[in-house]
């Protein structure tokens, strides 16, 4: 193992170029897959965002008697996916129209009597706001006799949930597209690099090395590049991170998980390539 | 321990390199192996090497045979064989001593055996004072000087020595057969390609094996029995 | 020329991987300026769109008479910035309300007086849409007596002028950055194509070829290298943009002059690369 | 045509390789140059074909100093030395034939020239028939051949053989010395470096040059002269 470890690392003295270009092209393709996954958390961050917030609003009848919303109230909170069920009253609503609205104000001031209705605004769960369930709750409130008309905002929702079908499509051909690329890439590195060695490799086997031990070091020099690269690519997806968060508009860092699955990715492409290119060299040889 | 039955070696478009040789070199054995420049002695020791399978017949060494021979096997066959390459083969980017060190660092010798060894095998092919030159940096008898160095470092069994001496003057020729003759003594065979006649005829007991356009035309050692 | 021009197809022909990894690094770093250059291209767009619109809106006193409406119209138009003046009526813009505020019709319809103020829109010449021309024009409109306030969305438009020079700092940043990483990776690979070839240079140093003579088929090598990595970068940059436009927005194709010049910039970027590479081989040997 | 004037050549850690040595080799004159290996023959070649400069002293060739010659220069002048160098230094992903024509093309040679020049000077060294093999594909007699039909091709006004024969067996080494005289005869200098003292021995008549560690310890020339 010492001979291994020695003659990778000599690999990187000796041709400090080579090296440093297939580092630099596993790192390149990391880094657009790092790119990626700060789009594509941010996208889940929003939407999770977006489901945060997720309610439902049933009108009242002005017809309906205390008594009936005190009753439609106490029906809502024993519904499982409900966490909090919210009185605005139709004098709170004007308040409300007239701050939101402020350029209207003085239509709303100069009213004589007050057309919005009261409301019951229902809070779900933070696990049960996918957009079946909110469906299911607003037609379970709709059916009640004091419910003038229930608004849950299912245009907005179900536009969230197409963006979000999009964007996993997109990743999936986006994503595979690149990997592609990075492994005809990194694979043509390795082979790079065995071609520079390729004398050393002739009298390898000349001398009576085994495949397996001149196999060995340019595993070990495809992990080492590959963990290098994955690491040049955590470090620059950092920088275009804080470039853009600070400059342009504020996104969310990907977890560290995500990182260190991405640096273990760049070693586990380099030893693949590493292992693809000797294999196929020592056998025409 | 290395036979040849009846071995042909054909290359598509220049045509029979060796064609039906039969030969045995017996343990411990000295010969010279002789001919023309293309007669085919380079050959002869790829195949025995296992670098090249015969196209008809069949090269047996050391208990191995060229038709069931298995990769792992040809390395470590090629332990037991030590070649001296007529093209000397070192790594450029490599110091003398550090070519002669690879052939045992590669097969997973100690590291003390490595520094002993090497600069011992060096001061014996007259080096000692070049461990550190790079190849570049020594005349074309010194390389052929580090390419038996290395040829010799893993005490073969037998040594294949492809015209050890073409670059040498006569003080350094004598000296590498000289070396050869004591590692022979040992019990090394040796197989000495060369188109040095003045050497063969200096050491009429030592067999001869002339090859004439990849055909064996004589063997003295062949002779001595009919006669 | 022959001779060099044969050699240099000779290289591709001989070491396919090699000038395909050059080509493919080549690609890679024009690709994502390609990327770069549809986000700068689609930034624009939407700022000369939203410029488009510019408009100022003059509300008037309900006190103001048709005549004095009439001169401020006249006045208006004689400005040079103003493309064309349109007169709302209070009847006018209660209707408009009543549409974009659809919820709130109810509440417009109970109306006994129309509170809202009648207005002049003023539309700016398409040349003359920068912050401080509208600026300028807004403050003369405001001073007349008959206006009672001046509306030219002031913070909308600083915002977009914000982001665009958020943009071209971000362009001029990342730009760079890239353009920086395309000619390392470039030099390097063509730095690796010599090194494969560095024989072949002893060789005709050795033979008695003149520097330039040696010089010749690398730089042609790597004008043709650069130029398919051009080309191949304008196809992915076209793939991608195709792949978006289609499945997640709509965004505009950049001009046919930046798809031209972009290869010819691969063209250059090869020679330059193979310049600096083989005068410094040249100057070593 | 060529001269040394008090040549050192001092290499870092191996100190001088080349030690004082003034000599002149006149148009068409043959010479031999031997000594032990390491002596400094491939040196001296080199200083000649301006692939290293001296350490003090000065080498003069056609007309351009070592002094003063410029890289420009050093190019137009390779063009009239044919260097056949001890390594053989061959392309291996060319052929015989397209490493002999390569030698003309970078010199701007036209193609013509080129398709008549370059068979018969592979029948001339006897390779007619390994005209579209590659070197890994020849044997180590036959590379060197090749190599010395490249040194030829230029017509040289003075051909550097470095051990032109050291591969090859009697016939063939007879076949390049008649080439190399024949050349000779028809006005190009030779200086042939080599460590065959038969070849040496056979030929007295021809001007001999002995390097001993760098210094010229012998020249029959100047000994005619002295005596
Ligand atoms: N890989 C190959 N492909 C085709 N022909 C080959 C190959 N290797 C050798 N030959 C041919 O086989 C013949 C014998 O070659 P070999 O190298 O054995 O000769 P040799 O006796 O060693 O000659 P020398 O003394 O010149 O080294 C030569 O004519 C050579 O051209
Ligand atoms: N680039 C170099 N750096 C250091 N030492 C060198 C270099 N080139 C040659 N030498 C040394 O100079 C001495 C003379 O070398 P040269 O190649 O001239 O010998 P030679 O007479 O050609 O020997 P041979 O007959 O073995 O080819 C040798 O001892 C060699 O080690
Ligand atoms: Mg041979
Ligand atoms: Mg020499």
């Amino acid at each position: 193992m010492t001979y291994s470890l020695r003659e990778a690392l000599v690999a990187f003295r000796r041709a400090p170029l080579l090296a440093g270009v297939s580092a630099a092209m596993i790192a390149l393709s990391l880094f657009v897959v790092g790119l990626f996954g700060i789009v594509a958390f941010n996208i889940r961050k929003v939407i999770e965002g977006v489901e945060a917030r997720g309610e439902v609003v049933a009108y009242l009848r002005d017809t309906a008697s205390p008594a009936d919303v005190q009753a439609l109230r106490h029906e809502l909170t024993g519904v499982a996916a409900v966490r909090e069920v919210r009185y605005v009253s139709r004098e709170e609503a004007l308040q409300v129209a007239k701050e939101e609205l402020s350029e209207f104000s003085a239509v709303f001031g100069s009213l004589d009597s007050n057309p919005l209705p009261a409301s019951l605004e229902v809070r779900l769960k933070p696990n049960q706001k996918g957009p079946d369930v909110v469906r299911s709750v607003a037609q379970r409130i709709g059916a009640n006799p004091a419910v003038e008309e229930v608004r849950y905002g299912n245009e907005w929702l179900d536009k969230v949930f197409l963006l979000r079908s999009v964007a996993a499509t997109a990743t999936g051909v986006l994503g595979a597209g690149f990997a592609v690329v990075a492994i005809l890439i990194i694979g043509a590195a390795v082979r790079l690099a065995i071609f520079a060695r390729r004398e050393e490799i002739a009298i390898m086997q000349l001398v009576g090395a085994t495949n397996w031990f001149i196999r060995k070091p340019f595993l070990l020099e495809g992990l080492m590049t590959g963990l290098l690269g994955g690491m040049l690519a955590a470090l620059a997806t950092w920088l275009s991170y804080s470039v853009l968060t600070n400059a342009v508009f504020t996104v969310v860092w990907i977890p560290d998980s995500w990182v260190v699955g991405g640096i273990l990715t760049g070693g586990a492409l380099g030893v693949v390539a590493s292992w693809i290119a000797v294999r196929r060299h020592l056998r025409v040889a | 321990m290395i036979s040849l039955l009846h071995v042909t070696k054909t290359y598509p478009r220049t045509g029979d390199a060796v064609a039906d040789v039969s030969l045995t070199l017996n343990k411990g054995e000295f010969c010279f192996l002789t001919g023309h420049s293309g007669a085919g002695k380079s050959t002869i020791m790829r195949l025995i090497h296992m670098a090249e399978r015969p196209t008809s017949g069949e090269v047996r060494v050391s208990g191995y045979s060229s038709t069931t021979i298995r990769p792992r096997e040809i390395a470590l066959l090629r332990r037991k064989i030590g070649y001296c390459f007529q093209d000397f083969r070192l790594l450029q980017d490599r110091t003398a001593a550090e070519n002669v060190a690879f052939a045992l660092e590669v097969t997973g010798a100690k590291p003390q055996v490595i520094r002993t060894k090497v600069p011992r095998l060096l001061a014996q092919v007259g080096l000692a004072s070049k461990a550190e030159a790079l190849p570049s940096q020594l005349s074309g008898g010194e390389q052929q000087r580090v390419a038996m160095a290395r040829a010799l470092v893993h005490e073969p069994l037998v040594v294949l020595a492809d015209e050890p001496t073409g670059n040498l003057d006569e003080r350094a020729t004598r000296g590498i057969f000289d070396l050869l003759q004591h590692i022979n003594q040992s019990g090394t065979a040796v197989l000495l390609a060369t188109h040095n006649l003045e050497l063969v005829r200096a050491n009429p007991d030592v067999r001869v094996i002339e090859l004439d356009h990849g055909r064996l035309v004589y063997d003295s050692a062949a002779e001595e029995v009919r006669s």
